[in-house]
């Protein structure tokens, strides 16, 4: 699909809207409805969509497989090492209270790091299986 | 090591407790086993180490005995796996006597077995040596075991331990033999006896042996037959009809093999169970006032009559001497089942009586298997003449067994009758009888044959000579034992006594 | 009666798709037919989750000013992750029947089956 | 601070641990960070198992929520004794994976393969900490997924097939469970295990509850493998790789059987089982999966296979015993649970030893091999006693307990079954020693060595272990039995 000219374009103008409506939902979401799960989803989707339009190498290019398992890797860790922050904090493992001196402001930097971590996992994740799939030789 | 024996023995200085002594008894064939393994590369070192081992073993097992009589009755618990049931040994009259019947056998086999090896350039003999000794070592586990668990423990090593020696030779036969060896052994224990055991324990919360037994007024008497039942069977080393099969399976081990463990060891451990069960278990009023006996008496003597029969019809030898063993088992049972004090001393005075004279039997069948390469009856017409010490040494088995005087074996014959007689079994009386008389007719004309017979083709031998010397002395300790046991039986007729009760 | 079988069609729903799942699932020697399958399965048991946890006339469950009824949020919650695990069973499921493809040349059961028995 | 977190910590460590090997170039350090992890869990696990072996209880609660609302880690001896189970036998399989995963996986594969291992570490360890029952279906599916991965590693490509069959049957069985999970949601809105049977006593009789009882356990027994269920289990075992057949056969069915046992007993309860026909139902598969599967495993000519099918059959002594529904009848239950896994850690161990020389563990490949490999041998043959349950093994402890509980029972039928059993894998282990020891070598295999000592020192320990707890109940037992009345407490409850 490389040399369709109206999809390359649409592809470009859409990416960056997608992109945008991920980190809405990924940073809205605690008030709304959203979070990581969600948001990771449809980030991977902006680039899948660009995956679909410019092809599985140019992706790589902007997205190589390793850097994918780290980011996935990462996301895990964010999750976790909060957990093992508030436990430091003298907490529970994932007593976000202990994050802050204000409990609720603890909350909210509490959820807003945890489901940071599972957007990057569940993005880099979702990716990852396509581009598996994707740069699968066909026999 | 020896020394220090010898110096306990002299009784001028104790230096071990009575404990450490018990549990070198158990553990030094063991050890024996390990060393033996080690010394695999350099056969006369292995030898000198089964034979060391061998003779310690002995004194240890003497020391225990004098000891014993002295009044000391050691026991040591050694692990506890199950809540209130641990892993116990402990002395007592009867173990004694096994022991005592065991450990100087093994003596005297071990000498034997290097000859016969030898002679018949067996292979693997590292393996036979080392499992020998732990074949031995779980023998005298049972012997001293002083709980239910632990005799069946030292039951089932033992099991596992005598396999590889059955299937020795590696042949088809030989694994075949083996396998119905084992299986049957270990599917009686661990259906029926494991069963019998386990009700035992969940009826009585114990499973220590104790005068007198520990199920009288726990069971309901009606159920106690089925129960003992279940445990005759379930000793199938006891070769109870029957669960006899694996007995003549296990004929195509080793001569050595057959010697000790088939006719001594393995097999006496059986009926020591049964002697055990029904005394310290059961306990010998319980058993007649709730005629737990009554039906099982009959499966000992129609053993006792069938093995006899089919004995008659074997030409192979060694088949032939298997028959009569189990026959001659059930002889022990039927003491364990008369279930009075004389039948009881009778059961285990044989336990010791027919271990002499059967292993003689066996040491002789082997040697003739060594010398001239014979294991059919038909065959040895005529070979006595060339093997004068063989056959003698075998007629005097026979004559044991048969229970005629001046041999050993006629003591538990006399004690196993007055027993029918007390408890008023004519019948059984009658096949004891008769299966004296049935023995006569098997074994005699071996011996008859060897001497008198003719060879074949008429002629006579000339190239084959005696066995090696080592089998002949061996043969010939076991039947002069043969003998003095008749003059002085008293070491074996205490112990049997003792544990009978009857004291 | 009526009431029955229309007061709960989100019962008879999640019934029918559990069985058309589970019935693909056995009866399909497809593989990725089987997979289709088990998503339909798995779908019928979050519509499950989710229809019970709506209270009627109910709103999202986030507090605001005059709205005193909302759902559980709590099926929520426990099927975002329910569908998290769907999602990794069958991507995982889909590598395995590539891989499979790979090496037999054939997602059909039965004749994977018969490579593997004339091995 | 650290004590109050270690139970979760338990968890955590190999959650973090996961990621970081992940990224780990292949090698050796994937490996020594997870053998690391694994180790520290075993401490962890220890520790707990001493803190609550008297009849303590460690209650956590996650994010400071209290239970019921919050996800409540709830830890009493059985759970602390299946946790150390689980992290044990990883421990202990680490050091033997070194050597056999160098051989059977692709070196750039390693890093993964361990990252994966880990996480199926934490789904086990978690199901065995949780006392909340959606968490349980999380970790049970965390460490479901990471085992077809791991099984799909196996070097054969029915390795694909295998861990196929067994993602589609392990995800009904996982979605079962989660929609008996919902119904009972439905009835008590809770998810939280003990409130759940609190709540659930009064309305036992809902015919929602039963609904949903019968759901969660059809959906456990397909991952605990029970009789009919079991199809999934003997290829999955034997074409996996060596570490991981070693792995799984010794932890996971037996976490199986631990959920079996909280929902059946800790979840519903023992008055449950008896008012429903479930202790029959038990009996009555546990009869017929302890007869066909030892009677099926005779005619294997594998033995990794053979062993599979002793495992089906292990576990179905284990739903015997879950079927007598009484404390004796649960420690024997609990007691084999540790055992087994003993039992069949090692001789799955032996297992890949013998794969590792001579590649495959078809019989035919096996001729005359014990005497090659006389440690090896040695070992599948101790063990092999301890799985008929020769006295002097643990294996005679559990198969006691079970013999005692059903004649407590006074089941005599099942007490014959249970010793009929054993005298089947006296045949089907015979089998093995008769190909190893009285076959003839082959010219082909008079150059095979001894498996090389990381193999050996880690079979070895798990055969000392089968012997020193045949004679050493203790810790066994009693935990075994605390765990058991623990739960019968829960079950009585008010």
């Amino acid at each position: 699909m490389k040399h369709n000219l109206i999809l390359r374009v649409i592809a470009k103008y859409l990416f960056p809207v997608i992109a945008l409506f991920a980190f809405y939902v990924q940073f809205h979401g605690d008030y709304g409805p959203g979070g990581g799960f969600q948001a990771g989803v449809i980030l991977s989707v902006a680039f899948i969509l660009y995956t679909l339009v410019f092809g599985l190498e140019t992706a790589e290019q902007i997205l190589p497989p390793h850097v994918l398992r780290i980011l996935a890797c990462t996301g895990v860790l964010i999750y976790a090492g909060t957990g093992v922050a508030t436990m430091l904090m003298g907490g529970n493992f994932l007593d976000y209270n202990f994050l802050s001196l204000n409990p609720v402001e603890g909350q909210h930097i509490g959820i807003m790091l945890i489901e940071l971590g599972v957007g990057i996992t569940v993005s880099a994740i979702m990716l990852m299986i396509f581009f598996a799939f994707t740069g699968r030789e066909r026999s | 090591m020896l020394l220090i024996l010898l110096q306990d023995y002299s009784g001028s200085r104790r230096t071990m407790s009575d404990q450490q002594l018990l549990l070198i008894a158990v553990l030094l064939p063991f050890a024996g086993a390990i060393g033996i393994m080690l010394c695999g590369r350099r056969p006369d070192l292995r030898e000198a180490v089964t034979l060391t081992t061998a003779a310690t073993v002995c004194l240890v097992v003497i020391n225990i005995y004098l000891r014993f009589l002295d009044g000391a009755h050691p026991a040591v618990d050694i692990a506890e796996p199950l809540p209130g049931l641990s892993i116990r040994f402990e002395v007592e009259s009867l173990g004694i006597l096994f022991a005592l019947v065991a450990s100087t056998l093994w003596l005297i086999t071990s000498i034997y077995a290097i000859g016969y090896m030898r002679g018949h350039h067996e292979l693997n003999q590292t393996r036979f040596y080392a499992l020998f000794a732990v074949a031995i070592g779980s023998t005298l586990g049972v012997a001293f075991a002083g709980n239910l668990l632990s005799l069946f423990l030292w039951y089932e090593i033992l099991t596992i331990a005598t396999y590889p020696l059955v299937a020795h030779a590696g042949t088809d036969e030989a694994r075949r033999g083996a396998r119905t060896y084992v299986g049957i052994l270990l599917a009686t224990s661990i259906v029926l006896q494991l069963l019998a055991i386990l009700i035992t324990y969940t009826i009585t919360g114990s499973l220590d042996f104790r005068e007198g037994g520990i199920l009288a007024g726990k069971l309901d008497p009606a159920w106690a037959g089925l129960l003992y039942a279940l445990f005759i069977f379930g000793i199938g080393k006891a070769a109870v009809m029957p669960f006899h099969r694996w007995l003549p399976a296990a004929m195509v081990a080793p001569t050595p093999v057959s010697a000790l463990l088939h006719a001594v060891a393995v097999v006496k451990a059986g009926v020591f169970a049964v002697l055990k069960v029904t005394i310290y278990i059961f306990g010998t009023d319980f058993i007649t006032n709730s005629g737990a006996n009554d039906w099982l008496i009959w499966f000992a003597g129609g053993t006792i009559l069938l093995a006899s029969v089919i004995a008659m019809t074997k030409d192979n030898l060694k088949l032939r001497l298997a028959y009569s063993t189990i026959s001659q088992l059930s002889y022990v049972v039927l003491g364990a089942l008369l279930a009075t004090n004389i039948g009881l001393l009778g059961g285990a005075l044989h336990i010791s009586m027919h271990a002499f004279a059967k292993i003689t039997l066996f040491f002789a069948a082997g040697a003739i298997l060594v010398a001239a390469n014979k294991s059919e009856v038909s065959d040895m017409g005529g070979l006595g003449r060339a093997m004068p010490i063989t056959f003698g040494a075998f007629l005097i088995g026979s004559l044991s067994i048969i229970g005629l005087p001046p041999f050993g074996g006629m003591w538990s014959k006399w004690y196993l009758g007055l027993g029918t007689v007390e408890s008023g079994q004519w019948l059984l009386l009658s096949v004891l009888l008769i299966s004296s008389l049935l023995n006569i007719a098997y074994l005699l004309p071996v011996s008859v044959k060897g001497f008198f017979g003719k060879t074949r083709d008429g002629t006579t031998y000339t190239r084959i000579k005696e066995a090696p010397a080592s089998c002949l002395i061996a043969m010939i300790i076991t039947s002069l034992a043969c003998v003095l046991l008749f003059f002085y039986p008293d070491t074996f007729y205490e112990l049997a006594l003792n544990a009978a009760g009857g004291k | 009666m009526i009431d029955i079988i229309v007061g709960h069609y989100n019962y008879w729903v999640v019934i029918f798709l559990m069985m058309a799942g589970f019935y693909t699932v056995i009866s399909h020697g497809n593989l990725i037919k089987k997979i289709a399958g088990l998503n339909i399965f798995q779908t019928s048991v979050f519509l499950l989750y989710i229809s019970i946890g709506y209270v009627s006339e109910g709103t999202t469950p986030i507090i605001a000013e005059g709205f005193t009824r909302y759902s559980n949020p709590l099926p929520h919650a426990m099927i975002l992750t329910a569908i998290v695990v769907g999602v990794s069973t069958t991507a995982l499921g889909l590598a395995l029947v590539v891989r499979i493809k790979e090496a037999y040349g054939s997602i059909e059961e039965d004749e994977i089956h018969d490579q593997d028995k004339s091995l | 601070m650290i004590e109050q977190n270690l139970s979760l910590l338990l968890v955590v460590i190999p959650l973090l641990s996961a990621p970081v090997t992940a990224m780990l170039p292949n090698g050796r350090m994937p490996w020594l960070l997870t053998l690391t992890a694994s180790w520290t869990c075993l401490l962890i696990a220890g520790w707990q198992l001493s803190v609550v072996i008297d009849g303590n209880v460690i209650s956590y609660e996650l994010g400071g929520w209290a239970p019921p609302w919050g996800i409540e880690y709830r830890i009493d001896a059985m759970n602390a004794f299946v946790a150390l189970i689980v992290s044990a036998i990883a421990a202990i399989t680490l050091p033997y994976a070194l050597l056999s995963v160098e051989k059977e996986i692709p070196r750039q594969q390693t890093s993964l393969f361990y990252a994966t291992f880990l996480l199926c570490l934490v789904g086990l360890l978690g199901i065995a900490q949780t006392g909340d029952v959606f968490n349980l279906f999380v970790f049970l599916e965390i460490s479901s997924l990471s085992s077809y991965v791991l099984i799909a590693m196996g070097e054969q490509r029915r390795a694909l097939t295998s861990a196929y069959q067994y993602l589609i049957m392990g995800s009904v069985g996982a979605t079962f469970l989660l929609i008996g999970i919902g119904l009972v949601y439905v009835e008590t809105g809770t998810l939280n295990m003990v409130d759940l049977n609190q709540r659930l006593h009064p309305i036992l009789d809902h015919q929602t509850v039963h609904t949903g009882f019968a759901f969660i356990v059809v959906g456990i027994a397909l991952k605990l493998a029970l009789f009919p269920l079991h199809l999934w289990l003997p290829n999955a075992y034997k074409y996996s790789p060596s570490v991981i057949s070693v792995f799984l056969a010794a932890t996971a069915t037996k976490v199986a059987v631990y959920i079996m046992l909280r929902m059946v007993f800790g979840v519903f309860s023992n008055d449950f089982v008896r008012i429903t026909p479930t202790d029959h139902m038990f009996l009555l598969l546990g009869v017929f999966g302890v007869i066909l599967a030892s009677v099926a495993a005779i005619y294997q000519t594998d033995v990794k296979r053979l062993l599979a099918y002793s495992s089906i059959a292990q576990v179905s002594y284990m739903v015997l015993g879950m079927g007598l529904a009484s404390v004796l009848g649960i420690t024997a239950t609990l007691v084999h649970v540790f055992n087994h896994a003993l039992m069949k850690g090692a001789l799955f161990m032996a297992c890949g030893a013998l794969v590792y020389r001579v590649g495959s563990s078809r019989f035919e490949k096996l001729d005359g091999l014990g005497r090659q490999m006389p440690w090896t041998f040695t070992a599948i043959f101790i063990t092999g006693l301890s799985l008929v349950g020769i006295p002097g093994t643990a294996g005679f402890i559990s198969k006691w307990y079970f013999v005692l509980a059903a004649l407590e029972h006074q089941s005599w039928l099942i007490a014959l079954v249970i010793l009929l059993g054993s005298l089947l894998a006296v045949v089907y282990m015979w089998k093995i020693v008769e190909v190893m020891f009285f076959r003839p070598v082959p010219d082909s295999a008079q150059s095979v060595k001894e498996a090389p000592v990381s193999l050996l020192v880690p079979m070895w320990v798990l055969v000392i272990a089968n012997i020193y707890f045949g004679f050493n109940t203790e810790l066994t037992v009693n935990v075994a039995d605390s765990a058991a009345r623990l739960l019968g407490v829960a079950a009585y409850h008010e």
